[in-house]
């Protein structure tokens, strides 16, 4: 039970690590840490497909995209911009933000602490009185049978989303004539 | 089909008709007119023989609302004069109009309607249908003067006449209301079953009606519209017409109808009317004196005459409304024949004015003859039919106890023969002057029906016997006002000695005028300039007692500051306002669009907030 | 999920997936998908006005009547619009992934209109999500990019929204099944959790739905898109994925009901604010399209305000003016294309006169905006008519006269801009403006034709609707 | 005695302000994406919790299975959406995409 709300605070900290840190890449690598974290959570939660899938995909899959990208534009980046805009945006994080946003960045701690004392004032009650109508499902099916009979118009559904996707990325990066053919992985 | 329908819809439909022809046909108009005409006399002919009620009603809007006619005694009597009086019109302005300016079509329009709505007027039952047709003509009333194009402000007159009968209307619409509440029903004769005391709301009733009926007969206050139409020029056929023939039937006819009919009236009331009767009679006769327009002299006789009427129904007992009903009939002819001359003599000589005029009797033999008829008639002399109109009036006066009045129409019969002889000896009997050189004998359109209207004065003349019998004895019958003595005949007496002496009196009075001032058309100055008599007639120059020209005067400016002010304020509201408003808020709603993402995403979590909020306050869990 | 609707989904996801072959030539690209979704208009079309149907009076319909006639909407708005960019397209830009999106969206609209389930009704909504994302930014500009940027990232929080909704449904009620939830809701006064659920879920599809605080993301989508897309986004995309769910919720959960009180309160108060705000702010847009965007709302606005209310004759109005709501927008926007594509530029103040270089878009536009507005005999006047109806009934009088006020306002709105684009005197673009081939004024015409039908027939409308209300909502 | 779900449910709801406030003051589209993870991660937790809570843990894995993939999909068209806007403006920067006003 201890090392339960363990947990939850470690993922408290990465979470508010990732979004503090300036630089994009170090936040990306605090993000899959993060979901480490969710996924050893879910294992307490004794829900062990959840936890394989979520540290496969999330914490795996989507770091790499996400610092493919950045790394893409990094690489890519458009010193000829002839725009002269003002803040030099081409290369990487170090000065993507302009200077005077760091300060919202740094107060979230402060920020987080207030609400976590509001939550407590407030919020705890609220989920008190919404605990009290739990709806004790009695039969347990296992994972299988549920997807495969209970949910399996989802099956269908995930089709049409990952076609979407894919028609999706086709269009988006399709740069008539782009300069560098786009490469995401 | 009812014959009572063919009066009323027939001359409607032919002028529709006529209006829908164009103007250059040469004839058709007037065969038209005169053909519709004819025709719905014949019907009121038929209907007035036939000795049974005749009646029609057709249920038009319910609630007490439905279109029923029926002739009785006196409506038949009235539409039998009203359509003959309408055909002769017809006739005689089929000759008038080929030398006039103003538009022929129009003219016979408006004759033809205000023939169908007068017997409309005179057949209806219900009380609401009569006000249809009373309204209605004084619509065509008002087309009439505009289309006249007679002086430079014909259309100010038909305004001015317009806005005087449309008041008087209004009164006689609330007075007819207020006798259809009382009485509860609207048809006259449930309401003559239950006759009204006047007593009350009766008797506010009764005066508002009644200042309707003496609006129509051009009584003293509502004249001033006739006699400024007179001295513009207005088409004389109309005055012959409307104000002349047609007016006095319908407004005798309302008068009995409405006083005797429906409502029984007490002293004061009959004191009222009677007054009022003696004071229309004196004051215009005194004004027709100081005419020099041939026309405008002939109105003020008219409005004088109407004083008869009222003074005859005001006596209330049988000779007395017999004697009044006789007057106004009379009246309907010989003021009809008299201007008709007045229309011929225009026609010719293009002017009315008395001084311009003379010695015509030799050019115009047959008007001048007419207008002798006609003139000894109205003033009452012996053997035509205005001397036993006003004889019996006077014996129905002296039976009713007013000595004073019967001395009053005695002095208005003097004073209207007096301004007569002036008039005929200035126009037809004085020396030529250049304009009368070059005038002929009208047409044989214009003659005919000034004969007929003389040799009708001739036969109700010689004792009345024909218009007593046929006319008077079953209307007092109808109306139960039982009389002692026999009305008509020719009987010698003091009364006729008193007017034999009254007309010496005149012939007196006017050869002394003419040999003081040597002109014929000045013979009564002697009189206008008396000390008491020139001041009055000096302020009614300045129409001091026309009340239409003092409230117009009062009330025209204020009116219409008030009304400017109120239009630029609708102006305001209805598009100043709301196209600042919206222009305003939409303004600010782009401001608000700045297009910032930032921006955006704040406003969505606040609205998430906010929501969340409102919804979890109060009904939410806890 | 009705599975005998499941053809709509399958086919056009198929034929999506099969012109990404036909890389070589487009013109059978423009083929494959007119045929489809031609194919997919008549077959409902006819499922819905067979002859016995149409003489029971809709008596006897298969499935739920309001997903049949919201994939009857939707097959009738992508058909138009696949043929409109059939010719508006030019052979330059890859027309067959433009074909493949459209199809791909369509089967996710028939995903979201015939599952009977919420998470299954998020995922197809979310899908069409990615789908609209990528038709927005179809055109390499930065308006395009701009635009789909927006869209995304500021529905995303409607869609977290969704997502907890669903889960605190998932502790409270156990299911997720729309008959199930019914008959909870049933069976006796919802349980405040529920409520906690439904509020979630009510503030999701809001986002989705674009009422006012959350409507900046539609407003610069549609002004920013790509023109087929924004009449194929503003005609029906939006709609589907926010205001059906939003009727859905009201024809399941009887929103009315005491404890749920203040989510109906808000629901209404959230919509009469759209129609204020959307009236107002359309009236000094000098852009054609980000005008019919704000009215776009404005209109939302009396579908949110109806479903708030929740008596089935709210609801009647609320799904008719919906499907109203598609063909109006859907002519618009095309017309607004095609005075792009012509005319050079949609700023409202350089155009004038096109009249009488393009009489047969502005009289289909006039139509439109005439029924938008609610004249008489049009099909607007009808479902405003029911909606307003609904709410005097109801005792909303306030809401009944603001609904009414604004209805004039837009109408106003409209004859000022109809006059100034259509009728005012000659303008410097609007000389050069010509008339849009055949092609691309064929959809928009019989959109009119619709909008005039639905009109005079509104009592068969009236009686399937009814039908399809009081079956659902028993 | 405060059970131990609705502690669970305050965590959660702090995680999902954390990605709330990270969209809301970052002007950076990557920034925006971890403030969508971070809020689709709460939501997964979310399922994960009542299923737990609601003996019902088969039915909140297979939701949350499609969760994931949906958030995948989810950040897939955001990096796809960041490259374009990045290829036309040259930075993922949110405040130049201004242009769309009024």
């Amino acid at each position: 039970m201890t090392y339960h709300l363990i947990l939850f605070a470690v993922l408290l900290i990465f979470i508010m690590a990732s979004v503090m840190l300036q630089n994009l890449l170090y936040s990306a690598i605090m993000l899959a840490l993060g979901s480490v974290t969710v996924s050893l959570i879910m294992f307490t939660f004794s829900a062990p497909w959840a936890g394989v899938f979520e540290l496969s995909v999330c914490a795996a899959l989507l770091p790499v995209l996400v610092i493919g990208t950045i790394k893409l534009i990094d690489a890519g980046g458009r010193q000829d911009l002839d725009e002269g805009n003002e803040d030099n945006c081409g290369s990487l994080g170090f000065n993507i933000q302009p200077v005077e946003n760091r300060i919202k960045f740094r107060i979230l701690p402060l920020v987080v602490s207030l609400i976590a004392v509001l939550g407590w004032i407030f919020f705890i009650p609220f989920f008190e009185a919404l605990s009290k109508y739990p709806y004790m499902n009695s039969l347990n099916r296992d994972l299988g049978k549920i997807i495969w009979a209970g949910r399996s118009q989802d099956l269908i559904a995930q089709i049409t989303i990952l076609t979407a996707i894919a028609m999706a990325m086709k269009s988006i990066l399709h740069f008539s004539g782009g300069k560098n053919k786009e490469s995401k992985e | 089909m009812n014959i009572l329908l063919i009066p009323i819809f027939l001359p409607l439909f032919t002028a529709i008709f006529i209006l829908l022809v164009s103007e250059k046909t040469k004839y058709l108009k007037e065969v038209a007119a005169i053909m519709a005409s004819f025709i719905s006399f014949l019907s009121a002919l038929t209907i007035f023989l036939s000795s049974n009620i005749i009646a029609y009603s057709l249920p038009w809007a319910g609630y007490s609302f439905d279109f029923t006619l029926k002739a009785d005694v006196l409506g038949k009597l009235a539409l039998l004069f009203a359509t003959g009086v309408s055909f002769l019109a017809a006739f005689y302005a089929a000759g008038f109009m080929k030398k006039r300016t103003d538009s022929a079509k129009w003219f016979f329009f408006n004759l033809l309607f205000t023939g169908s709505f007068s017997s409309g007027a005179v057949l209806s039952d219900n009380l609401l249908t009569m006000l249809f047709f009373w309204e209605g003509l004084v619509i065509f009333l008002y087309t009439f003067l505009v289309f006249a194009k007679g002086g430079r402000n014909s259309g100010a007159i038909a305004m001015k006449a317009f806005i005087i009968n449309a008041v008087a209307n209004l009164c006689f619409l609330i007075g007819i209301t207020i006798t259809g509440f009382i009485a509860g029903s609207m048809n006259m004769t449930e309401i003559h079953a239950g006759k009204l005391a006047v007593s009350g709301w009766a008797f506010a009733a009764y005066l508002l009606l009644l200042i309707g009926i003496v609006s129509k007969i051009e009584g003293m206050p509502f004249h001033t519209w006739m006699t400024d139409a007179g001295a513009d020029g207005a088409n004389s056929t109309f005055l012959a017409y409307v104000p002349g023939a047609l007016d006095k039937i319908l407004g005798i006819y309302m008068l009995v109808r409405v006083s005797i009919y429906l409502y029984v009236l007490n002293g004061v009331v009959q004191a009222l009317i009677m007054t009022l009767g003696v004071v229309v009679l004196l004051f215009a006769a005194m004004m027709a004196l100081a005419q020099k327009n041939y026309k405008k002299l002939l109105a003020y006789i008219a409005v004088s005459q109407s004083g008869y009427a009222l003074l005859g129904v005001g006596t209330m007992n049988a000779t007395g409304i017999a004697g009044g009903l006789f007057y106004a009939l009379n009246n309907a002819i010989y003021l009809f024949a008299l201007f008709l001359t007045a229309g011929s003599v225009e026609s010719q000589s293009e002017t009315s004015n008395m001084a311009k005029l003379g010695g015509l009797w030799k050019r115009m033999p047959a008007t001048t003859l007419v207008f002798i008829i006609a003139a000894l008639s109205i003033s009452s002399v012996p053997p035509f039919n205005g001397f036993f109109s006003k004889e019996i009036l006077q014996r129905g006066i002296l039976e009713a106890g007013y000595p004073m009045f019967f001395a009053a129409v005695e002095l208005g019969s003097i004073i209207t023969l007096i301004a007569l002889l002036k008039l005929g000896h200035s126009v037809y009997f004085a020396k030529e002057t250049e304009t009368s050189l070059r005038c002929k004998e009208s047409g044989m359109f214009m003659i005919i029906p000034m004969f007929i209207a003389a040799i009708l004065c001739l036969f109700f003349g010689f004792g009345a016997k024909i218009p007593v019998e046929h006319f008077l004895e079953p209307v007092l019958s109808y109306l139960a006002l039982e009389h002692a003595r026999t009305i008509a005949g020719f009987q010698m007496g003091n009364l006729l000695l008193i007017s034999v002496a009254g007309i010496i009196v005149s012939i007196i009075s006017h050869v002394v005028g003419y040999g003081i001032t040597g002109k014929p058309y000045k013979a009564t100055d002697y009189l206008l300039y008396a000390p008491v008599l020139s001041k009055i007639y000096r302020m009614a120059e300045h129409k001091v007692f026309d009340p239409y020209e003092q409230i117009m005067k009062s009330s025209v400016w204020p009116l219409g500051q008030f009304f400017s002010k109120l239009d630029s304020l609708t102006d305001y509201l209805t598009f100043t306002l709301p196209s600042f408003v919206s222009n305003s808020l939409s303004k600010m709603s782009q401001k608000f669009h700045r297009g910032s993402y930032v921006l955006y995403m704040t406003i969505t979590i606040i609205g998430f907030l906010v929501y969340m909020a409102y919804v979890f306050s109060f009904g939410g869990i806890k | 999920m009705m599975t005998s609707l499941l053809a709509y989904l399958l086919i056009p996801l198929s034929s999506a997936v099969i012109i990404q072959f036909l890389k070589k030539n487009d013109k059978l690209a423009d083929i494959v998908s007119n045929v489809s979704l031609f194919a997919g208009l008549l077959n409902i079309s006819y499922l819905i006005f067979n002859p016995q149907n149409v003489r029971f009076s809709f008596a006897s319909i298969a499935d739920n009547g309001f997903s049949l006639i919201m994939v009857l909407a939707i097959y009738l708005i992508a058909f138009c619009v696949s043929l409109f960019s059939s010719g508006f397209i030019p052979r330059t830009k890859n027309k067959h992934n433009f074909y493949s999106l459209l199809l791909t969206g369509v089967a996710a609209m028939c995903g979201v209109v015939i599952s009977l389930d919420f998470f299954t009704l998020y995922i197809y909504a979310e899908a069409l999500a990615i789908v609209s994302l990528a038709m927005i930014c179809y055109e390499d500009n930065e308006r395009g990019a701009e635009g789909a940027v927006k869209y995304f990232f500021l529905t995303l929080p409607g869609s977290v929204f969704i997502l907890t909704g669903i889960s605190i449904l998932l502790f409270t009620a156990g299911t997720f099944n729309f008959l199930n939830l019914q008959s909870i809701a049933n069976s006796g006064p919802m349980s405040t959790a529920n409520m906690v659920a439904v509020a979630f879920l009510c503030i999701g599809f809001l986002i989705k739905a674009g009422i006012v605080p959350f409507h900046t993301w539609l407003i610069d989508a549609y002004q920013g898109a790509y023109s087929p897309v924004s009449a194929f986004l503003g005609g029906i995309a939006t709609k589907v994925s926010g205001a059906y769910a939003i009727i859905k919720i009201v024809m399941i959960f009887k929103l009315f009901e005491s404890t749920a009180g203040r989510i109906s309160e808000a629901l209404m108060l959230l919509g009469a604010i759209t129609i204020i705000w959307g009236a107002i702010a359309a009236i000094r847009q000098k852009n054609f399209k980000r005008m019919l965007a704000f009215s776009s709302i404005s209109q939302t606005g009396y579908i949110v305000l109806a479903s708030g209310l929740g008596t089935p004759l709210a609801v009647l109005g609320a799904i008719f003016h919906l499907f109203n709501q598609a063909t109006f927008k859907g002519t618009l926007f095309l017309n607004s294309a095609s005075i792009e594509k012509s005319a050079g530029t949609t700023n409202m103040h350089k155009l004038a006169n096109l009249e009488n270089s393009m009489p047969w878009t502005t009289w289909t536009s006039i139509i439109a905006l005439l029924a938008a507005a609610g004249l008489p005999p049009l099909s607007g006047f009808w479902s405003k008519l029911v909606i307003v109806l609904a709410l005097w009934e109801e005792g909303a009088k306030g809401y009944a006269f603001l609904s009414l006020f604004f209805m004039l306002v837009t109408f106003a709105h409209f004859a000022i801009i109809q006059k100034k684009i259509f009728f005012g005197k000659k303008a410097a673009d609007g000389e050069k403006s010509r008339e849009m081939p055949v092609f691309m004024l064929l959809p928009v015409v019989l959109l009119s034709m619709i909008i005039i039908l639905a009109g005079i027939f509104f009592p068969h409308v009236y009686s399937f609707l009814m039908q399809a209300v009081t079956r659902n909502m028993l | 005695m405060i059970t131990l779900f609705s502690v669970d449910w305050y965590l959660i709801s702090i995680i999902f302000f954390i990605g709330l406030y990270c969209m809301l003051v970052s002007r950076n589209m990557f920034k925006q994406l971890l403030g969508l993870q971070i809020m689709s991660k709460a939501c997964v937790l979310a399922i994960i919790l009542c299923g737990a809570a609601t003996n019902n843990v088969n039915l909140s894995q297979a939701i949350a299975i499609t969760m994931i993939l949906m958030e995948v999909i989810a950040v897939l068209a955001g990096l796809g959406l960041i490259l374009k806007a990045w290829k036309i403006t040259g930075c993922p920067d949110l405040v130049k995409l201004s242009k769309l006003k009024g």
